[in-house]
C-alpha cells in the first residue's frame, strides 16, 4: 500500500497555486490545497480541486501512432521518430530549413520549451519556432519592451491584496485568475478603490467601486483620455516623469484631442466617471493596473498595452511595492515559454535572435551553426502553410483547430502541408490532421518547472506513470534531437535541462532544481545566493529612461456593418479551459458549463424576440455557427460574448484573422458578426 | 423534445364563470414544448374525452395537461382516457383550477385568471419532465370492514357475506338496528321494522364470515386500500387490530334535539317524532294531535330539507288514526314532500281517514300554549284568513336528522372530508356517489345524507358492490409513486434508512463493492420522507422528482415575478 | 406603485391538506388569490431546499400544510416536517431574511374553513411584510 | 524524522497498534499531509496541523483496503470522525486517534469553544475561545442589516466548492446537490443565495465548527460565524450539538424523540 502526497504546481492558469496530488497504489484520488503556499494560502479554484479529474482519463494517448494511408495504426517510438525525423529531413533539404515550422506550448515546462526551441534551431535549423503565447501575451511582451525593456508583470500576486487602487481592463478576473481576483476582493474588504473598465458586466465588476463599459475596440481612446487629464489637471508625478522618462512631450500632444467629450462619443464611458478614474488612480498613493487579453488580443494591441504603460509611468505607479503594470499570464506557464526561447526572434532569456553577438554566444554554447533572420510565427505559419511556403509542422500540445483566429483558413493551411507531427495528452480536433500522433505525459506525470504570471518558478513533480507507453515531452525532443544527430540533447533529467537553461540566460542564471527545494525564487534571479527580484523597475528601467508611447486610437481591423451590424468578442469562462482538452473531461467542470452560449444584451434579445435558450445562429464574413443564446442585462447593446471553449461551436470559426503588424497577434476581441435565431 | 396539449375545461360556467379559460388557452401556447391549448365546454364529458382523443393524435401529444376540477376525483377519468389515445397515462398532469381557483375566487375574475395562468405554467414545467410509469400490483386482504350497524351498515354486510367475504361489523351500541330500533313499523306500506332488521341480522349471524363487535369502536385506521389495519376497541377497553382491504362507512346520522323550539322540553305534550313512536309502540295513542313540520328545517344555519319526515308524519298520522278513528290530527305543514307514487298515496289515504293539513309560513308559525292543563295550538289559516285554534293532547316536531356527535374525529381518523354540515362528503355525487376520494373506503346511508329507509338499503347495497371489487380482483394497482435510488449518487449515509416508516429502504453492497441506499418498492408507501431527508437528491419519488418540482417553482418565479417586474 | 400583490407558493399534503383545500373549494368559501399550490404526497416530502430555492429567487411567502400530527396517512411522517422547518426557519433568520415567510399549519381534509382562515392570514401577514427584498436583489 | 515524529510513531504503531498513521510534516519547504505505513521514516512532524486530517482520510480510504489507521485528531477531527463513523462513512475499529490538545493561537484562529479531545497525547489543554464577536454583532442587527450584510458576502463567492470539498462531515463530495442546477439558479458566478442557505440546512445536525469552510474560501466569507449562528438555533430548538457518536440527529427522530418508524406497522 503506497499512499503520497505530491506536491505541484495547477496545470491551469497563470497563478501558479500549488496543491498536493494524493496518489493511492498510482491511482489518483485527490486533490488537497497546500496550506502554506505562498500564492494559494490553502485555496484554490474549482478548477484547481478538479485538476486531477482528466489525467487517468480513458481516452489518454497511450501509443504512437503513424498515418497508413488513411488510417491511423499503432507504432513504435523507433518507427513513429524516425518518420518525424526523416520526413523533416527530406522537406528540409528540398524546401530549405525555412519550410519547417515548430511549435511549442505554453502548457510545458520551462525545460521542454528549452529543449523543443533548440530542438527547432539546433537539430532543424530554423527559427521558425513560436507557442501559444502568440495569441496570448505578444502584445505585451512587444509593448512593454519598449515601455519598461521587459514585457513581465512587474508586482508579484500577494501584492494586489495591498494595493489602495486597481485599475483592471480587459481582464474578468475572477473566471480567468480566480486566486488573484481573490486578492482583489481582500483589497475591496480593505476598502481598495477597484476600478473595472469592461463591455461587460463580470463577478468583479459587480462588487467594484467604478464598473465602466467600453465599446470593443475604443480602449486607446479612453486610456489616452485618463493620460490627457493627469497631464491637464497636473495630477502626474512630474519629479518621475522628469528622471524616469522619455518622450513626455510626444505624449502630451497625442493624447491632447482625447477630451473627455470625444472619450465618450467613441468608447461610451461617461465623461464625469472618466475624470472621475483619472483622478482616483494619480492620486492613488498604491495602484495597481491589471490587464489581459481584453487588452492584448487587438489588432492594435501593443498600442493599448504601451498606453497602459503610459498612466503608470505619468503617475510614478511602478517600481514600487503595490504598485505597477501586471499583464496577467492565462496559461499555467505561458511565462515560462516566453522566457525559455520559444519565440521566432528571442533566444532564452529574451536575448534577441537579430543581434548578432547574441547568435555568437548560442552558436557557441550550442556548438551549432544557427540561423540568420528570426522566424514566422504561429499564426503567419498558418498563412504561409496555405501559400505552400511552409511544408511541415510539428506541433506540441497546440490545438490550433480550436484556438486559432478564422479556422477555416486554418484548415486549409494544414492540409495543404506534406508532414504534420503532433503530440498530445489526448486525441483533438487538430491531431485529427496529423501523420504522426506521439502520446505525451501530463502535468501529473512528469518533472519540471513552470513560471506563474508573476515570474515566480513553481516546481512540477511526477505523481503518477504516464498512461501506456506515453513519455513526457522533454524525452521526446530529447530523442528528436539525437535522431537529428544533433550535439547537446542527451539529459538524462529535467533537472540537468534546467542547469543548462540557466547557464545561458542570466535572468535564470541563479534558478536550479535543488534550490527550488527549499525557497521560492523569482526571475530575474542572476546568481546562486539570491533569491530573485520580487518587483521589477525598482529605482530604474534596465534600459535607463522608460518610454512614453504617443499612440492614438484606430478602428480595430473589422467594424459593424449594415450586414453585420453587432460585435462579437470572445474569452473564456470559469469552468472551461481554452480548447477544453481537460476540462471537458473533468465532470464537474463540463457539468458546470457544457453547452456553448453566446451572451446577448436584453434589449437586443427582446428587439431580435430571442427568448433565454432559444438555438440562435451567429455569422461573420467567415462562418457561422448555431448555439444557445444566454440573454443578460451584464453586457452591452450591440456587443456579443462567445467562450471559445466548445468546438462544437467554435467561436474561432467566426473571429477575424487579422494581426496586430508587431506583435502578430489575432484580434479576437472585435469582429462584426450578426444574430438569427436558428 | 416533448409535444405537450393542454386542455382546460370551462366545466360549463363553474370555471368559465370565473375564470376567462380563451385567455388561459391563448397563454399556455406562449409557454416551451406545448403544441397546442384548446379549451371545452365539459371535458369530462363523452364528448370532451373524445375531443382530447382526437388531439392528441391528430398533435401526436406526448404530454397531456387538463386544467379543471380537482386530480382526487377526475384524475382516474382523464388517466384512462390517454391510455385510450395512446399515451402512458403517467405523462399527464392535472391543474386544479375549480376548486383551488374559479370556486374560491368567484369574485375577483382578473386575479383568479392570472392564477390559472400560473398554475398552467406550472403544470407544463412538470409535465415536460414527466416519465413514463407503469402501475404496480398490490395484493388485498380479503377482508371488509363495515363501521355502523344501522339499515346501511346491515344490508351492506349481509351482501358482503353472502359472496363470502369475511366481514367486521362495528356497532357502538349494545345492539344492532340504529335508529330504526326505535320506528316499530316503515311507512308508507307500514312494514314491522324488527321483522326486517331480524330477517338481516338472521341473514349475517348465519354466516361464519361475519365478525360482529357490539360496544365496540374503531379507534385506529392506518394503511391503504388493500392492505388497511383497523384497531377495535370494545367494551372492556381491549384493542383488537383488524387487517382489511376495504372499509365501508355507515355510522348513520341522529335525530336532531329542538332548543326549545313550540315549548319543546317546558310544556310536556310537545315530542319530537322520535317520542312519538316510542309512545306508539306502546299502544299509548293520543285522541288529538297537531303534528308541526320543518321544525328547525329549512332555516338560516340548517337549508336543507330531510325529506322523509312528511312521510313519517303523514305515516303516524294514519297509525293515531286507524287506532282511533275519530282522533282529532293535524298536519302543520309549508310543503309535503311526499315523493313517488306510494308516499302519494299514503298522502291522499290520510286526507281521506280525515287528517287536517294546515299550510303555514315562516312569517306566521303556529303558537304552542298551555292553556290550563292542554296544550292549544293556534295557526294562521291562508285560505280562512283567519286564525284557526285547537287544543290536543300532543304536538309532534317533525325534526331534520343531523350528523352523529364525533363525526369530526372519524373523519379525521378517516382522514376523509365532511360538508359544512358535517355530513361525510362522497368522491363525486355523479361519478362516485358511494366512495370517498381516498381509495378503498366507501360511504352509505345517512352518514352521507339524511335518507329515507329504502334509500339507505339501495345504499349499502351499492356501498358493498363496490367494496367487494378490490377484494373479488384480489389485487389493486398501486399508483407507481414509489421511491427510487441512484446508485451512482447515493453515498450511503442512511438518512433513508431511518426517515422510512415502513422500513422499505437498506443499505446494500453493488458487485463492484459500492454500497448505496436500495428501495423495496412492495414495502415503499409512496410518502417521499426518503427524498426530503437525502441530502444530495440520490434518492428520487416517481412522479415527484426534485428536478419536476423545482421546474414547478421556476415556472412560477418566470411567469409571476418576471411578469410583475 | 400598484398596490402590493404578493406571490406564494403552498405545498399542500395529498390527504389531508389538498383535500382540505378541495372542500374549500366545494363549499365555495373565499379568500385571496395569491396562493398557489404544488401537490406532494406527505408534507415530509417537501424539502426546505424547496423554499431556500423560492425565497431567495422572489416569492413572497411559502406555505407548507400537513396533516395534524397524528393523523398522518403515512404515521410520522409530519414529525418529521415538524422537526425540520423550524431549523430552515431560523437559517432563513440568521441571513436577514423574515422567517415569517415560512410559514408551517396543519389543514385536516375535514377543514375547508381552517385552509381558508390560514391562507387568508398569510396573505395578510405578507401583505404587512412587504415584498421580498431579493426579487430586486441580483446576486 | 524529529523527536515528536519519533513519539508520534512509538504511540501510532507501537501502543495504538495501527498499520499506518495520517499526520502533518514538513515537505519541500510547505507542511504536507503524510501518510505513512508502519515502518516507514515517519518524517519531521509538525504538530501545529493546519490540515482537517478528516478530510484528507475520507478522499484516502475508499481506497485503503484494511488496515488499522491512527489520525492525529484534535477536539474537532475527533467530533468529525464520530459523525461519519455515525453515518457509516467510516467503520469505527479501523480508525485510531491520536489526541492532540489545540495551543492558544490556534483557538483564537478557529474560535473554538471545546479545544480539547477526550484523550490528549500532545499539546498542553487550554481553554475554549469565548463567542464569536461578529455573531455577536449580527445578532444584534435588524433583518434588513443582516441581510444586505451576508448579500454583500455572499456576492464575492466564485463557486470553488473549497467550502464544501474541505470540510470533513460534507461527504457528497461527487454527487453534491449544489452543483445541480435545479435548487440555485444562477448561469453564472456568483451562485444565487440558495447555495448558502441549502449548505447551512445541510450542516445544521453535522457542522462541528473546525472553520475549515472559512479557511478555505478565497473571499474571506465568515462562514463559521454563519455556522455558529445556526449551532445555537439547533441548541435552542433540539438542545443538540452535533459530535457524539451516540446522539441521532434530532432531524431524525419523531417529536418524543424515539426511531421514526415503528415495528407495529410492518406489513
Amino acid at each position: 500500500m503506497s499512499v503520497k502526497h505530491v506536491l505541484t504546481t495547477c496545470p491551469y492558469c497563470g497563478c501558479g497555486c500549488n496543491f498536493y496530488l494524493q496518489v493511492v497504489d498510482g491511482r489518483l484520488v485527490g486533490v488537497i490545497p497546500c496550506k502554506t503556499d505562498v500564492i494559494g494560502q490553502g485555496r484554490l479554484c474549482i478548477k484547481g480541486y478538479n485538476a486531477h479529474a482528466f489525467v487517468q482519463h480513458p481516452d489518454r494517448l497511450t501509443h504512437p501512432l503513424v498515418r497508413d494511408g488513411s488510417q491511423m495504426r499503432k507504432a513504435s517510438w523507433d518507427e513513429a521518430l524516425d518518420r518525424v525525423v526523416s520526413e523533416i529531413k527530406r522537406i528540409s533539404s528540398k524546401y530549405g530549413p525555412d519550410s519547417v515550422a515548430v511549435f511549442s506550448s505554453a502548457k510545458f515546462t520551462n525545460e521542454e520549451n528549452y529543449l523543443v526551441q533548440k530542438l527547432a534551431r539546433v537539430a532543424i535549423g530554423t527559427n521558425n519556432i513560436d507557442h501559444c503565447a502568440r495569441l496570448c501575451h505578444a502584445s505585451t511582451v512587444a509593448g512593454l519592451v519598449y515601455s519598461f525593456g521587459s514585457g513581465a508583470m512587474t508586482n508579484s500576486i500577494p501584492e494586489f491584496e495591498d494595493a489602495d487602487c486597481l485599475l483592471v481592463t480587459g481582464s474578468n478576473t475572477l473566471e480567468t485568475h480566480p486566486m488573484i481576483g481573490a486578492r482583489m476582493v481582500r483589497a475591496i474588504d480593505r476598502g481598495a478603490k477597484a476600478i473595472v473598465v469592461d463591455p461587460r458586466e463580470t463577478p468583479l465588476s459587480r462588487i467594484a467601486h467604478i464598473s465602466l463599459h467600453q465599446r470593443p475596440g475604443t480602449d486607446i481612446a479612453w486610456i489616452d483620455g485618463i493620460a490627457r487629464i493627469i497631464i491637464t489637471e497636473n495630477l502626474y508625478d512630474k519629479e518621475f516623469v522628469e528622471t524616469r522618462t522619455a518622450k513626455f512631450e510626444e505624449l502630451k500632444s497625442a493624447v491632447e484631442e482625447y477630451t473627455p467629450e470625444r472619450v465618450e462619443a467613441i468608447s461610451g464611458i461617461p465623461k464625469d466617471k472618466l475624470v472621475e478614474v483619472a483622478r482616483l488612480y494619480a492620486r492613488s498613493k498604491k495602484a495597481m493596473i491589471a490587464y489581459a487579453m481584453g487588452v492584448t488580443q487587438h489588432s492594435n494591441g501593443t498600442e493599448i498595452v504601451r498606453s497602459l504603460a503610459n498612466l503608470a509611468m505619468l503617475c510614478g505607479h511602478i517600481g514600487k511595492e503595490s504598485s505597477g503594470v501586471n499583464p496577467l499570464r492565462g496559461q499555467n506557464n505561458v511565462q515560462g515559454s516566453c522566457d525559455a526561447g520559444a519565440l521566432p526572434n528571442y533566444y532564452p532569456g529574451y536575448q534577441s535572435v537579430a543581434a548578432p553577438e547574441m547568435k555568437a554566444k548560442f552558436e557557441k554554447a550550442w556548438n551549432k551553426q544557427l540561423p540568420e533572420k528570426p522566424g514566422v510565427t504561429l499564426t503567419e505559419a498558418f498563412e504561409l502553410a496555405a501559400k505552400g511556403q511552409i511544408k511541415a509542422i510539428i506541433s506540441f500540445g497546440e490545438n490550433a483547430m480550436v484556438s486559432d483566429p478564422d479556422i477555416t483558413h486554418v484548415e486549409k493551411g494544414i492540409r495543404n502541408l506534406e508532414f504534420f507531427a503532433a503530440a498530445d495528452i489526448f486525441n483533438t480536433e487538430t491531431t485529427k490532421f496529423a501523420h504522426v500522433i506521439l502520446p505525451a505525459a501530463c502535468y501529473a506525470e512528469k518533472d519540471g518547472t513552470f513560471t506563474c504570471t508573476d515570474r515566480k518558478v513553481r516546481r512540477v513533480r511526477k505523481a503518477v506513470d504516464a498512461p501506456g507507453e506515453a513519455w513526457p515531452d522533454w524525452k521526446i525532443a530529447c530523442e528528436l534531437g539525437k535522431r537529428f544527430g544533433a550535439p547537446g540533447f542527451d539529459f538524462s533529467s529535467p533537472a540537468q535541462v534546467m542547469d543548462e537553461f540557466a547557464s545561458v540566460a542570466p535572468i535564470y542564471a541563479g534558478i536550479s532544481f535543488d534550490r527550488l527545494e527549499k525557497e521560492i525564487l523569482t526571475w530575474p534571479c542572476t546568481a546562486k545566493d539570491q533569491p530573485g527580484a520580487r518587483i521589477l523597475h525598482v529605482g530604474g528601467f534596465k534600459m535607463g529612461r522608460g518610454a512614453f508611447a504617443p499612440v492614438k486610437h484606430a478602428d480595430p481591423a473589422e467594424m459593424p456593418s449594415a450586414e453585420y451590424p453587432m460585435i462579437l468578442s470572445t474569452g473564456r469562462n470559469l469552468f472551461q479551459y481554452h480548447t477544453g482538452t481537460m476540462t471537458r473531461k473533468s465532470p464537474k467542470l463540463e457539468r458546470e458549463a457544457p453547452v456553448p452560449y453566446v451572451e446577448m444584451n436584453d434589449a437586443d434579445a427582446r428587439r431580435m424576440k430571442v427568448a433565454e435558450g432559444d438555438r440562435v445562429r451567429v455569422s461573420s464574413k467567415r462562418g457561422n455557427i448555431t448555439l444557445v443564446a444566454r440573454v443578460t442585462r451584464n453586457i452591452m447593446p450591440g456587443v456579443l460574448f462567445i467562450p471559445f471553449h466548445y468546438a462544437e461551436a467554435a467561436a474561432n470559426m467566426l473571429t477575424n484573422p487579422a494581426l496586430d503588424p508587431i506583435a502578430k497577434i489575432p484580434e479576437y476581441k472585435v469582429c462584426a458578426a450578426k444574430v438569427e435565431k436558428a | 423534445m416533448p409535444r405537450i396539449g393542454v386542455f382546460i375545461c370551462h366545466c360549463g360556467h363553474n370555471i368559465a364563470s370565473a375564470v376567462d379559460v380563451e385567455k388561459v388557452a391563448e397563454f399556455a401556447k406562449t409557454l416551451p414544448d406545448v403544441v397546442v391549448a384548446a379549451h371545452n365546454m365539459y371535458s369530462c364529458s363523452e364528448e370532451g374525452l373524445g375531443a382530447i382523443r382526437k388531439s392528441i393524435e391528430d398533435n401526436k401529444l406526448d404530454r397531456v395537461i387538463v386544467a379543471a376540477c380537482t386530480p382526487r376525483t377526475h384524475e382516474p377519468l382523464f388517466r384512462r382516457n390517454c391510455e385510450r389515445a395512446g399515451v402512458n397515462k403517467y405523462l399527464f398532469e392535472f391543474v386544479n383550477i375549480r376548486e383551488h381557483v374559479s370556486w374560491i375566487h368567484a369574485k375577483e375574475p382578473e386575479a383568479a385568471t392570472e392564477k390559472a395562468k400560473m398554475l398552467v405554467a406550472m403544470g407544463v414545467a412538470k409535465a415536460a419532465l414527466l416519465q413514463p410509469q407503469e402501475e404496480m400490483e398490490s395484493g388485498v386482504i380479503p377482508v371488509a370492514v363495515v363501521i355502523g350497524g344501522g339499515i346501511s351498515g346491515l344490508v351492506a354486510t349481509s351482501t358482503l357475506v353472502s359472496q363470502g367475504i369475511e366481514t367486521h361489523l362495528i356497532e357502538r351500541e349494545p345492539q344492532l338496528g340504529g335508529v330504526l330500533k326505535e320506528i316499530a313499523v316503515i311507512g308508507p306500506e307500514m312494514k314491522k321494522t324488527k321483522e326486517l332488521l331480524d330477517s338481516i341480522v338472521k341473514e349475517i349471524k348465519s354466516s361464519p364470515k361475519a365478525h360482529i363487535h357490539l360496544s365496540s369502536r374503531m379507534t385506529d385506521l392506518s394503511g391503504f386500500v388493500g392492505n388497511f389495519e383497523i384497531t377495535i376497541t370494545g367494551a372492556d377497553k381491549c384493542a383488537e387490530k383488524v387487517k382489511a382491504g376495504t372499509v365501508i362507512v355507515a355510522t348513520g346520522g341522529r335525530e336532531w334535539s329542538p332548543q326549545g323550539e313550540f315549548g319543546y322540553g317546558k310544556m310536556p305534550g310537545v315530542i319530537t317524532q322520535l317520542e312519538l313512536e316510542r309512545k306508539l309502540a306502546k299502544g299509548d295513542v293520543p285522541d288529538s294531535a297537531a303534528f308541526i313540520q320543518c321544525v328547525g328545517a329549512r332555516v338560516p344555519g340548517r337549508e336543507y330539507c330531510s325529506r322523509f319526515c312528511c312521510n313519517a308524519s303523514i305515516k303516524n298520522a294514519i297509525r293515531i288514526i286507524e287506532a282511533k278513528p275519530d282522533a282529532q290530527v293535524t298536519v302543520l305543514h309549508r310543503d309535503i314532500m311526499s315523493y313517488g307514487t306510494a308516499a302519494e298515496k299514503a298522502y291522499r289515504d290520510a286526507a281521506e281517514k280525515g287528517v287536517r293539513f294546515m299550510r303555514y309560513g315562516l312569517e306566521s308559525l303556529p303558537k304552542v300554549e298551555m292553556a290550563g292543563d292542554e296544550l292549544h295550538v293556534d295557526v294562521y289559516d291562508e285560505t280562512l284568513d283567519d286564525i284557526v285554534g285547537m287544543s290536543v293532547d300532543n304536538v309532534v316536531l317533525a325534526v331534520p336528522m343531523v350528523p352523529i356527535e364525533n363525526v369530526k374525529d372519524l373523519a379525521m381518523m378517516l382522514k376523509v372530508p365532511v360538508d359544512k354540515l358535517g355530513f361525510f362528503l362522497e368522491a363525486h355525487v355523479k361519478l362516485r356517489p358511494v366512495e370517498f376520494a381516498t381509495e378503498g373506503v366507501f360511504i352509505c346511508g345517512t352518514a352521507r345524507w339524511p335518507s329515507s329507509v329504502s334509500e339507505c338499503i339501495a345504499q349499502g347495497l351499492a356501498a358493498a358492490a363496490k367494496a367487494s371489487i378490490p377484494i373479488r380482483m384480489g389485487k389493486v394497482k398501486i399508483e407507481p409513486i414509489t421511491a427510487y435510488s441512484d446508485p451512482e449518487k447515493c453515498i450511503a449515509c442512511g438518512n433513508c434508512v431511518q426517515a422510512c416508516p415502513y422500513q422499505a429502504i437498506e443499505i446494500v453492497t453493488s458487485k463492484e463493492g459500492r454500497k448505496y441506499a436500495q428501495v423495496t418498492e412492495a414495502k415503499c408507501k409512496g410518502c417521499g420522507n426518503c427524498v426530503a431527508a437525502c441530502h444530495n437528491d440520490a434518492m428520487q419519488q416517481k412522479g415527484f422528482n426534485t428536478t419536476q418540482l423545482s421546474a414547478m417553482i421556476d415556472a412560477l418565479i418566470k411567469n409571476a415575478l418576471e411578469v410583475a417586474e | 406603485m400598484s398596490e402590493f400583490k404578493p406571490t406564494i407558493l403552498a405545498f399542500c399534503c395529498n390527504w389531508c391538506s389538498y383535500a382540505g383545500a378541495d372542500l374549500a373549494g366545494v363549499s365555495r368559501l373565499q379568500m385571496p388569490p395569491n396562493v398557489h399550490v404544488i401537490r406532494v404526497m406527505c408534507s415530509a416530502a417537501v424539502k426546505p431546499e424547496y423554499a431556500f430555492k423560492a425565497l431567495s429567487e422572489g416569492i413572497d411567502g411559502v406555505l407548507v400544510l400537513g396533516c395534524h400530527i397524528g393523523d398522518c396517512h403515512y404515521l410520522t411522517g409530519n414529525h418529521r416536517t415538524k422537526k425540520r422547518f423550524p431549523v430552515a426557519q431560523r437559517i432563513l433568520k440568521d441571513v436577514g431574511i423574515d422567517e415569517r415567510r415560512l410559514r408551517l399549519d396543519w389543514v385536516s381534509a375535514a377543514e375547508g374553513e381552517k385552509f381558508q382562515q390560514v391562507i387568508t392570514e398569510f396573505v395578510s401577514d405578507i401583505k404587512k411584510i412587504g415584498p421580498n427584498p431579493l426579487r430586486e436583489v441580483k446576486m | 524524522m524529529n523527536d515528536l515524529g519519533r513519539k508520534l510513531a512509538k504511540i501510532a504503531f507501537e501502543e495504538r497498534k495501527a498499520d499506518y498513521l495520517l499526520a502533518a510534516r514538513d515537505e519541500s519547504g510547505n507542511v504536507a499531509p503524510a501518510f505513512v505505513s508502519k515502518g516507514e521514516d515517519v518524517g519531521d512532524v509538525r504538530m501545529d496541523v493546519p490540515y482537517q486530517l478528516v478530510m484528507v482520510l475520507t478522499k484516502l480510504y475508499p481506497w485503503i483496503g484494511k488496515g488499522k489507521i491512527a489520525v492525529v485528531a484534535r477536539r474537532c477531527d475527533e467530533k468529525a470522525l464520530n459523525e461519519l463513523t455515525k453515518r457509516g462513512i467510516f467503520d469505527a475499529e479501523r480508525i485510531v486517534k491520536v489526541g492532540l490538545a489545540c495551543s492558544k493561537e490556534q483557538i483564537a484562529k478557529c474560535r473554538c469553544d471545546d479545544p480539547v479531545p477526550s484523550k490528549v497525547d500532545f499539546g498542553e489543554p487550554q481553554k475554549g475561545a469565548a463567542s464569536d464577536e461578529l455573531a455577536g454583532k449580527l445578532l444584534k442587527m435588524t433583518g434588513e442589516e443582516r441581510l444586505k450584510f451576508w448579500v454583500r458576502q455572499f456576492r464575492k463567492c466564485n463557486k470553488c466548492f473549497g467550502c464544501t470539498t474541505n470540510c470533513p462531515v460534507c461527504f457528497c463530495d461527487h454527487a453534491c446537490v449544489l452543483e445541480e442546477r435545479e435548487l440555485v439558479a444562477e448561469k453564472s458566478i456568483p451562485p444565487g443565495l440558495a447555495f448558502h442557505l441549502v449548505r447551512s440546512f445541510h450542516m445544521a445536525d453535522k457542522c462541528i465548527e473546525c472553520g475549515e469552510c472559512e479557511r478555505s474560501c478565497p473571499a474571506d466569507i465568515p462562514l463559521l460565524t454563519l455556522r455558529k449562528l445556526v449551532k445555537k438555533d439547533m441548541k435552542e430548538l433540539y438542545n443538540y450539538a452535533p459530535g457524539n457518536e451516540k446522539a441521532i440527529s434530532p432531524l431524525l427522530t419523531t417529536l418524543e424523540g424515539d426511531k421514526l418508524e415503528d415495528d407495529s406497522n410492518v406489513c
